[in-house]
């Protein structure tokens, strides 16, 4: 009789119902973790666990933040400059020409706060491959940041590993760093806010979408190897509340490793320009997890992986571990058959390692009503056979309670009135200076002098004006702006006309450049979904932008939501970080934000109420 | 005067680009059978008057909280 | 004819495409070289652009120097026949395959350094710099996190005693840079390495000034000239 | 399988900013008495088969030409 494997399979699970698993552990509650069993009709094996435990997490599966971020399609303005809207890895918006750019922030709020260094970069790198992954060329980032107080000693610790971190790996990409902002406030102090913008450049012919069609197609994992990295970080980091216990089981922090990823984005754009693959996907937060239920869901339904076949950094990897390996600088794409030789050909011209593991496969009509079918092998054992739809697309929706919090009014009365206010001329330029000199006001410049914003030769405008703009290719003079702002006290003032007021500010400092807004992408920054208060300030901010966005005509093209931003109980200040794209026919009509040389006799104006 | 030295090197789980370079490299100028390289950093800590358990106590506290970082660091102290 | 210049892509160059444009803008054909391939492609000259070759986790430019292309690169070079400029990590990659003495350690600072740095540019009868006056000053970006230039004081008196010394920084060196070196030339003349970024001055719309483009025109002229260059006052 | 280690220090008489700034810091954290601090590389290459001779002549060769930059660095090998 052959010997039982010594890993679960699916054999296994349908032989052993009652085996009790830690579904709590990793973040599932316990009626998520009937439905896998009624999806599957029987208990999950511990692969399968692990791959609808971090897709169902809050970070993946947007599962409280659906309902309300359903507003941003249902209200968005007519726009002829949408080409591909949200849910995709990032919206793509027509800049005329046959030119479309492709832009989104994401944030890395918490593996920041772990190892700010790492945590800052590995969060530029990732946003940095999902515009790569809409087949776009990477051409300017930016960062919006958030900490405690200047002078708190964690502060010390967390600002400049950030910096560090951003700065480490954008100049190392190459990638100008066009503009941000930098915050401070104490409710930062154990839950700084690191949010990376990246925007990328196409032809509209070239857009990549991710999804496997094509029976018989390859999937091909291309880029680093396989360790422990953030295992368990995108349910447990991203999803559970950060405190002093999480503090404590560190997990396994990801490195990123930006000359890796500058090689796989050359790599890549030569791929698409030989037209070498026909679905892409990068792999972040539940790597191969995400990208195998996401690719399989979007073609025909039907994957098979050996898993085996994953290239490990580390060989002591279980399967549930690179399922769940947060890797950095890798990415997934199905190629044809006869394309194969050529692709990997390519890879290896960028020194970079391809492994096929696995082909795309038909299903029967009954499977595709299902959801598909995903099967993956390891060590010649099925431990995966699942429908990849209900893991990626028919996630987990929740209507979370929310209420206005009583303390709302209290808050709002008491307002400016009450300070008192400077009664002689020392005393008002006391708190002028104080004002100019605060660390959220004063020149950054300690911390935008780390960033290149050169490299590429085509930044119009960067740090220190209000948006930031690129010319989007050598030959002609079109252009993009864009800016980011955010303001944590507003919103959780009013976190309606708080989200508008971000909104609108970056629609100005785009507006200023003399560039024309055209879409937007956004990064809510969050407390925990599961207290009313906070699910009140969400729902207030999302509908105050979707209303924002439908009056201005700008429509939403994509973006992220983070949750758990608190120390303790205590969340932060809701964070809305609003970042408007606009364009510019010619970028030589660009204003900046100086009055300019010889203009001695010029009149100001005031514009506004 | 005495002298530490204190060697911080990365966590084996921890991804070493560096280390994966060198190896790359090693293998294009034609020095064969390197199989792994891991680069770390040392540090020569010169320390005032004599060292006794306070100090070297004092030295440890300083390589844990300046100069490895424990979250993806490992280091080790030696007297010379 | 069109002068053609050389552009070295090492894996982890990032400057590549802008000092091909800047070759481009200033009437030359940029000509595109791998660093894979030991072939210059009978350039007339070569660029070795700014960027993180191989990552420069061990050292800046360790790792580019043993690269083919350098194979046919160093002796070309070093004979004094074929023009090449190094910026920023291609600086430091000149230094590591002892083109030029000296070698570039980390800012003082500790930190990278990006800002729209003054140079004044001292000796002008390089390749590279020929058409600027001497003691010109110049605005040009500096961008970097390895850019103190270090060597040996002896090396040092003797960069300045033959006039090698290409430009230095206007005030005190940002980066801690000996003697406020910011670039030097061989002992022909013809191999500059220089830290800050002539490529990224090249049009008023992206840079803080042209002033860039005089190392790229200067290049036109030595070749138009034929002449061999010297370096300073020998 | 053989591991040498190379560990590789700035010249005494290049700046080490990175050294004074951890000097610094050591001042302000309360570290008394750390007189002076310099900070170097530490690399662990790992070689397939026997250490013999010629071997270890290979790695001194790799550390001359790639690890270390003898303009400004000095190294030492130690066989673990
Ligand atoms: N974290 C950052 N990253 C990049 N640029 C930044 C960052 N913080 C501030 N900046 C840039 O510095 C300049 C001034 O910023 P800020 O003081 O926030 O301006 P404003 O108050 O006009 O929005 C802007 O050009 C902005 O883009």
């Amino acid at each position: 009789m052959p010997e039982e494997p010594r890993f679960d399979t699916v054999a296994k699970a349908e032989s052993t119902p009652d085996t009790p698993q830690p579904f709590a552990e990793l973040g599932m509650k316990e009626d998520e973790y009937d439905r896998v069993r009624d999806i599957l009709g029987r208990r999950p094996t511990s692969a399968e666990l692990a791959i609808y435990s971090v897709m169902w997490s809050e970070h993946c599966s947007y599962k409280s933040s659906k309902v309300h971020l359903r507003q941003f399609g249902e209200k968005a303005p007519e726009s002829d400059a949408l080409l591909v809207g949200m849910g995709e890895n990032a919206g793509v918006v027509d800049v005329g020409d046959g030119y479309a750019v492709t832009f989104k922030i994401e944030s890395h709020n918490h593996p920041s706060y772990v190892e700010p260094h790492q945590g800052a970069a590995t969060g530029v790198g990732g946003i940095v491959r999902d515009i790569l992954t809409m087949g776009a060329r990477p051409v300017a980032v930016m960062d919006a940041l958030r900490f405690g107080p200047a002078d708190a000693p964690d502060t010390r610790r967390v600002l400049p590993g950030v910096v560090s971190g951003i700065s480490f790996y954008g100049n190392c990409l190459g990638l100008p760093n066009i503009g941000g902002e930098i915050g401070f406030d104490a409710g930062y102090a154990g839950n700084p806010l690191v949010n990376a913008l990246c925007v990328g450049v196409m032809r509209h012919e070239d857009i990549k979408l991710a999804q496997a069609p094509g029976p018989g197609n390859k999937v091909v994992l291309f880029g680093a190897t396989t360790g422990p990295d953030g295992i368990g970080g995108a349910s447990v980091l991203a999803s559970a509340t950060f405190d002093e216990e999480s503090h404590a089981k560190r997990p396994s922090v990801q490195v990123g490793d930006p000359f890796l990823e500058k090689l796989l984005i050359e790599c890549s754009l030569e791929l698409f320009a030989k037209d070498l693959v026909v679905g892409i996907q990068d792999l972040g937060a539940a790597g191969v997890s995400c990208a195998t239920t996401e690719l399989a869901a979007g073609g025909t339904g039907g994957m098979r992986i050996e898993l085996d076949r994953v290239p490990l950094r580390d060989p002591r990897l279980t399967p549930e571990e690179i399922l769940m390996s947060e890797s950095q600088e890798r990415m997934m794409a199905i190629v044809a058959p006869d394309r194969l030789d050529e692709f990997m050909a390519t890879c290896a011209k960028w020194d970079i390692l391809a492994s096929v593991i696995g082909e795309v496969t038909d299903v029967t009509p009954e499977e595709a009503e299902r959801g598909g079918r995903l099967v993956m092998t390891w060590r010649g054992e099925t431990i995966v056979d699942m429908p990849p739809r209900t893991a990626s697309d028919e996630g987990p929706v929740y209507e979370r309670p929310y209420a206005r919090p009583a303390e709302q009014d209290d808050l709002q009365a008491d307002d400016a009135a009450r300070l008192e206010r400077p009664r002689t001329d020392a005393e008002l330029r006391e708190q002028a200076l104080r004002l100019l000199g605060a660390p959220g006001i004063a020149d950054p410049s300690w911390v935008t002098s780390q960033y290149d914003r050169y490299v590429l030769g085509n930044t119009v405008l960067a740090t220190p004006h209000d948006g930031g703009m690129i010319r989007i290719t050598d030959e002609g003079d079109r252009g993009v702006a864009l800016a980011t702002d955010g303001n944590g006290r507003y919103t959780r003032l009013d976190p309606y006309t708080g989200t508008q007021l971000a909104y609108a500010e970056a629609y100005r400092n785009v507006a200023v450049t003399g560039a024309r807004p055209l879409a937007v992408t956004n990064c809510l920054n969050f407390g925990s979904p599961e207290d009313p208060a906070v699910m009140w300030q969400f729902a207030e901010s999302t509908r105050g932008l979707a209303d924002a966005c439908r009056q201005l005509g700008t429509p939403v093209t994509g973006g992220n939501v983070s949750f758990y931003n608190q120390t303790g109980s205590t969340a932060i200040n809701p964070t809305p970080v609003i970042g408007v794209l606009g364009v510019i026919d010619d970028v030589n009509q660009r204003l900046t934000s100086a009055f300019g040389r010889d203009l001695e006799g010029a009149r100001v104006f005031l514009l506004g109420e | 005067m005495a002298r530490v030295v204190v060697d911080v090197m990365l966590k084996p789980e921890i991804l070493d680009p560096q280390g994966q370079a060198i190896v790359g490299a090693c293998g294009r100028l034609g020095f064969e059978g390197v199989t792994q390289v891991r680069q770390g950093k040392r540090f020569e800590v010169e320390i005032e008057g004599e060292l006794d358990d306070a100090r070297l106590a004092d030295v440890r506290r300083l390589a844990e909280t300046l100069l490895a970082n424990p979250v993806i660091e490992d280091f080790e102290l030696r007297v010379e | 004819m069109t002068a053609r210049v050389g552009v070295v892509t090492f894996p982890g160059s990032l400057d590549d495409r802008d000092a091909a444009r800047a070759v481009r803008i200033s009437g030359a054909e940029p000509v595109s070289l791998w660093h894979g391939d030991a072939d210059l492609k009978g350039v007339d000259a070569v660029v070795l652009p700014g960027g993180f070759s191989y990552g420069d986790y061990l050292r800046c430019g360790a790792i580019a120097r043993f690269a083919p292309i350098m194979s046919e690169l160093v002796p070309a070079a070093r004979s004094g026949a074929l023009p090449v400029l190094g910026i920023c990590n291609g600086f430091q990659i000149l230094c590591e395959s002892h083109l030029l003495p000296g070698a570039l350690t980390r800012n003082s600072s500790r930190h990278f350094i990006c800002r729209d740095q003054t140079l004044r540019i001292e000796a002008t009868t390089t390749a590279w710099t020929n058409g600027y006056a001497p003691g010109q000053e110049v605005v040009i970006p500096l961008k970097s996190g390895e850019g103190s230039y270090v060597a040996e004081a002896a090396t040092l008196d003797e960069l300045e005693r033959d006039g090698r010394i290409v430009a230095r920084y206007v005030g005190t060196a940002p980066n801690g840079s000996q003697r406020g070196i910011a670039g030097i030339t061989n002992e022909h003349g013809n191999v500059v390495g220089l830290m800050p970024h002539p490529e990224h001055a090249v049009e008023a719309l992206t840079g803080p000034s042209v002033d860039g483009l005089g190392f790229f025109t200067s290049l036109l002229s030595h070749l138009a000239s034929g002449s061999p260059v010297g370096a300073g006052a020998r």
